[in-house]
């Protein structure tokens, strides 16, 4: 971790405690914690990670005052539109289902999905094949909704974060897991406890449900989303967004 | 038009023009609740059965203060009553994988590893603790003269268990059961937690997949309120019919149940 | 044993946030407690009923279905409110607060009960005696019900407490970072999620030792006057 | 002390030798013996504190004599010493067979509350004398028939009067046809008028030849019924005889007292 991005956590750590006493004024944003190395939890209790740098980039660059919340992912859209918080930041793709709820910045980011099994695992990823086959995904991830289209006699698990469905997966009560690759690769299989597991089959391509892109989620008919988009391209433009995303990967996850 | 469709286009039009409920939504998937109000049941009646098999003879060894059993059972039932469920689940669904020992026994495949057991196993020693302790209260509690009577007439201590403290004890025990029954099935909403489709991972599953705040969990509810409402009313029958013999028989004077008020 | 010792700091906080929620919770549920029995006892039979219903319903629905019901609904609903009746711009429910409140509903529930037997326990004519020598309701309540009413609903007081403490743990799986959540944490991160469990555990068996210790000293307090059996 | 039989005379179906009683360091009984014969009717009389309900919980063992011995038609009812010294039965089994041939009548009916009146009957029939359900039903017609509660058969006891509780009791005592049958005071937990009707069933009991041990109040019973008659005081034996006598010609100036404060 440098120095800049331990500032940042602590900062947000800090930040973090005072949420819940809400002032109307500054951006309130949404993100989760347990998804390294997009966002995670420091043994201090602060949040770090790459949706984390590039939010409090945005507010810097639309030189607002940002308040970071904490929210489970399952309830992460509820909260947004009960107006807990102004923006989600969280790896949130960009679909049709979200889009009747929400409003949906420009993408900052562009990943595909893979599942990931024990290495060797000779899984086919057709619904014969994958009939009874258990396979965990986060809740209410557009990879859930994949899973369910696509593979429907699937013994589908969903957990409440990320970190838990690796968990099951090296426990051996999973047979094998969707999500992004890179979080895969950074959160998994480049760990001790993925020793063993390894990619399955090809990128997923499903734009029904995975949509087109990362974006940040506001409530409909919020101008933020305007202003999110250009404030994005700004930071790309002006090689904030390049330093944070070397912090983290090797190659530009903003996808062409 | 079919009197189905046209209730549909009801809900359809209720659910975009007028409520913040979607009930087009939850209409759609009810198959996929009842599906997860059977894993409920199945949960909650199979602990119930199991642990209340177990607790029997826990009970019984507790009740006739056993040397060496009955502080062991004790110390077992102060353990699962004084401590969440929920971490009891954890316990053995998360807690047991710490072990390699454990990944790599025989128990592991077939049923530790299966979220289905691991809460099984948490709720029925869980309903085993609590029914132990309510039923050695009840046995404890079998008026003395009763035992005695037993005793006067040559019963044997185990004809005297079966004849008379036992079936005395279960059924002054019954209304306190009902209580065991409905916590046990409030208990197993934990299942949710570890990946188990019940009732409310069903109501989860669909806020989830749908991004909503409360549709999920009001059918959930409603689901509940469902069947602690049959649960009451079997009770109801089996006190009706079980606890004859302590109800005295004079019908209740219409000015009783003023005193209250 | 060791590694439980490294983070007995984010097992402390834990447990401070989840006596805090307890001990709040209780605060909560007594207030509603004795509205409900004030409400099972009342001579009009509307108010009575509603007291019932209040039982009926927390009886008939599990305390986590609520306590995400509050928890996610509560905050979208509490802002619909607020946006067509333009009383307020945003009220946040965050996980404390919907664990206290659902909590606090729940057992509030439980002590209705648990004061209404006590209520009906303390002889009426002691009440009338209080009234014929001209005391206020209040003064009925402070000086002659309250103190009497104590010791009847102490045992079933304990039992409602010991259950609300370890229902705090549900308040883990909303996301607030109390005892079972921090240790959930720790344990996962350091893989001994099974270590950490014992420990949660055994820190519930002190919260609820420590209780029974303190209640039993209250009821000895009001146990005063009164002779044994 | 030895297990040797007091009496060869099987004619004694109850025999008392020397027993005692102490409650920790307070001695309730302090060295009592009697016998009872085939038809005997024993009233044992006393002051409350005497001993007498002591003495008769001690006979079918409900208490266990601190020391003494007890027999039943010359079996004696064998007693060990565990490692504490306390006397107990050196056979539970044989207290059990004995208790099967002698039969309790308590002051609090003790009936089985969640048993009907039939069922309580039956059921020492059934799973002590091993008797099939259809015979002991049939026996239990009998014993109902017998006190007049045949008709109250189904009913449980909470749903029936104190003298008709104690009336089916009495008919649960019988059914096991006893050699000997024990009463614990059974009527003083009854409302005066319901005393009567189970007088009336004792008495019945004890003209057709029953040997009986009663503990009772009943002054007049007593004096009426029994054969014998003894008076208890203080855990000893004070003074015994036929009820003539004892009522109208008391020897020790404690029944006297005893009998001038009782007959009002």
């Amino acid at each position: 971790m440098t120095f800049k991005n331990k500032l940042l956590a602590s900062a947000v750590g800090a930040i973090a405690l005072m949420a819940g006493m809400a002032t109307a004024e500054p951006l309130r944003i949404g993100v989760e914690g347990a998804y390294p190395p997009f966002s995670q939890k420091e043994a201090d209790g602060s949040l770090s990670g790459f949706d984390i740098d590039i939010a409090l980039a945005l507010c810097e660059e639309l030189e607002r005052e940002c308040e970071l919340v904490e929210q489970e992912w399952d309830g992460m859209i509820p909260a947004l539109i009960a107006n807990k918080y102004d923006a989600i930041v969280a790896s949130m793709s960009i679909t049709e289902d979200r889009l009747r709820l929400v409003d949906f910045s420009e993408k900052y980011y562009q990943t595909p999905s893979r599942f990931v099994a024990a290495e060797g695992a000779t899984f086919e990823l057709t619904p014969e094949g994958t009939a009874g086959l258990k396979i965990g995904v986060l809740r209410g991830t557009t990879l859930q909704c994949h899973v369910e289209k696509a593979f429907p006699d699937a013994d589908l698990r969903l957990y409440n974060t990320q970190e838990d469905v690796f968990a099951d997966l090296v426990a051996g009560r999973l047979d094998m897991q969707l999500n992004n690759t890179l979080q895969a690769i950074d959160g998994f299989l480049n760990t001790p406890q993925g020793e063993g597991f390894a990619f399955l089959g090809d990128n997923v391509d499903d734009p029904e449900c995975l949509g087109e892109g990362t974006g940040i989620a506001v409530r409909k008919g919020d101008e933020l989303a305007a202003e999110l988009s250009t404030a994005i391209a700004a930071i790309r433009a002006d090689g904030t967004y390049a330093a944070i995303n070397d912090t983290y990967f090797d190659v530009d996850i903003y996808g062409e | 038009m079919e009197p189905e469709q046209s209730f549909y286009d009801y809900l359809k039009n209720i659910s975009e023009t007028q409520s913040p409920i979607d009930f087009v939504l939850i209409y759609d998937n009810l198959d996929r609740f009842v599906d997860g109000a059977l894993v409920t049941l199945q949960l909650t009646f199979l602990a119930l059965l199991v642990g209340g098999i177990i607790a029997v003879p826990l009970t019984i060894a507790r009740a006739y203060r056993k040397p060496f059993l009955s502080p062991a059972i004790r110390v077992y039932t102060y353990v699962f009553c004084g401590t969440p469920l929920l971490v009891q689940v954890y316990l053995f669904y998360f807690g047991l994988g710490q072990f390699t020992a454990v990944q790599e026994s025989f128990l592991w495949d077939p049923i530790l590893s299966s979220p289905w057991w691991c809460v099984m196993i948490a709720f029925t020693l869980n309903t085993a603790a609590y029914t132990t302790e309510f039923l050695r209260g009840a046995i404890e509690t079998t008026p003395h003269g009763e035992v005695e009577a037993a005793k006067a007439c040559g019963m044997s201590p185990y004809a005297r268990m079966r004849l008379v403290v036992l079936p005395s004890a279960f059924r002054r025990a019954l209304p306190a059961y009902s209580n065991e029954v409905i916590f046990t099935l409030h208990g197993s909403v934990i299942a949710s937690t570890v990946t188990l489709q019940d009732l409310l991972g069903v109501g989860r599953w669909l806020n989830g997949r749908y991004y909503l705040a409360y549709e999920g969990f009001l059918t959930a509810m409603v689901f509940y309120m469902a069947i602690v409402f049959m649960i009451t009313f079997a009770f109801r029958l089996a006190e009706k019919r079980f606890l004859g013999h302590l109800r005295p028989r004079e019908t209740p004077q219409p000015g009783a149940a003023r005193v209250a008020a | 044993m060791d590694v439980i010792f490294e983070y007995k700091q984010i097992l402390i906080e834990g447990t401070l946030v989840t006596i805090s929620l307890a001990v709040l919770s209780l605060l909560l549920s007594i207030a509603l407690g004795l509205m409900g029995a004030y409400a099972k006892l009342s001579p009009k039979r509307g108010v009575r009923r509603a007291g019932e219903l209040y039982t009926l319903f927390v009886r008939s629905v599990p305390d986590l279905v609520l306590m995400m019901l509050i928890f996610y609904g509560g905050q979208t609903l509490m802002s619909q409110v607020g946006a067509l009746t333009g009383l307020w711009g945003y009220i946040d429910i965050n996980q404390f607060m919907a664990g206290v409140l659902t909590l606090g509903f729940i057992f509030g529930a439980y002590m209705s009960e648990t004061f209404r037997g006590a209520i009906l326990a303390v002889p009426s004519g002691q009440i009338e005696a209080a009234k014929a020598v001209g005391m206020t309701p209040s003064q009925v309540f402070r000086i002659v019900t309250w103190p009497q009413m104590v010791r009847f609903a102490l045992p079933s007081f304990t039992n409602n407490w010991l259950v609300l403490v370890k229902s705090t743990a549900l308040v883990s799986v909303i996301g607030l970072h109390d005892l079972v959540w921090n240790a959930f944490t720790a344990g996962r991160s350091t893989h001994m999620l099974f270590s950490f469990m014992i420990a949660v555990m055994v820190i519930y068996l002190i919260i609820t030792g420590l209780s029974d210790v303190i209640l039993r000293a209250v009821d000895r307090k009001y146990a005063a006057g009164v002779r044994k059996a | 002390m030895n297990a040797v039989s007091t009496s060869a005379d099987t004619n004694v179906s109850l025999g008392v030798n020397d027993l005692h009683k102490s409650f920790g360091t307070h001695e309730v009984l302090k060295g009592v013996s009697l016998e009872a014969r085939e038809g005997d009717v024993i009233s044992l009389l006393g002051s409350s504190g005497s001993g007498k309900s002591t003495l008769l919980r001690c006979v079918n063992m409900l208490e266990t004599p601190t020391s003494g011995e007890i027999s039943v038609h010359g079996e004696v009812i064998k007693m060990t010493q565990d490692r504490g010294g306390i006397a107990r039965p050196a056979d539970p089994r044989q207290v059990e067979r004995i208790r099967a041939r002698l039969a309790m009548v308590f002051q609090s009916f003790n009936l089985w509350s969640h048993m009907t009146v039939m069922e309580n009957v039956i059921a020492g029939l059934i799973h002590v004398l091993k008797q099939s359900r259809a015979e002991a039903i049939e026996n239990a017609k009998e014993v109902l028939e017998r006190v007049g509660m045949y008709e109250r058969r189904d009913y449980y006891p909470a749903h029936i009067s104190g003298g008709q509780q104690q009336r089916a009791a009495i008919a649960r005592a019988l059914a096991m046809e006893p050699e000997v049958m024990l009463f614990d005071e059974p009527t003083s937990a009854l409302d005066p008028e319901l005393v009567g009707e189970v007088l009336k069933v004792i008495r019945s009991l004890a003209e057709e030849g029953r040997t009986m041990l009663v503990v009772t109040h009943e002054m007049a019973f007593a004096r009426d019924v029994s054969s014998n008659v003894i008076f208890l005081h203080q855990g000893l034996i004070e003074e015994q005889g036929v009820p003539k006598q004892m009522f109208t010609d008391p020897k020790s100036a404690r029944l006297k007292e005893f009998l001038s404060n009782t007959r009002h």
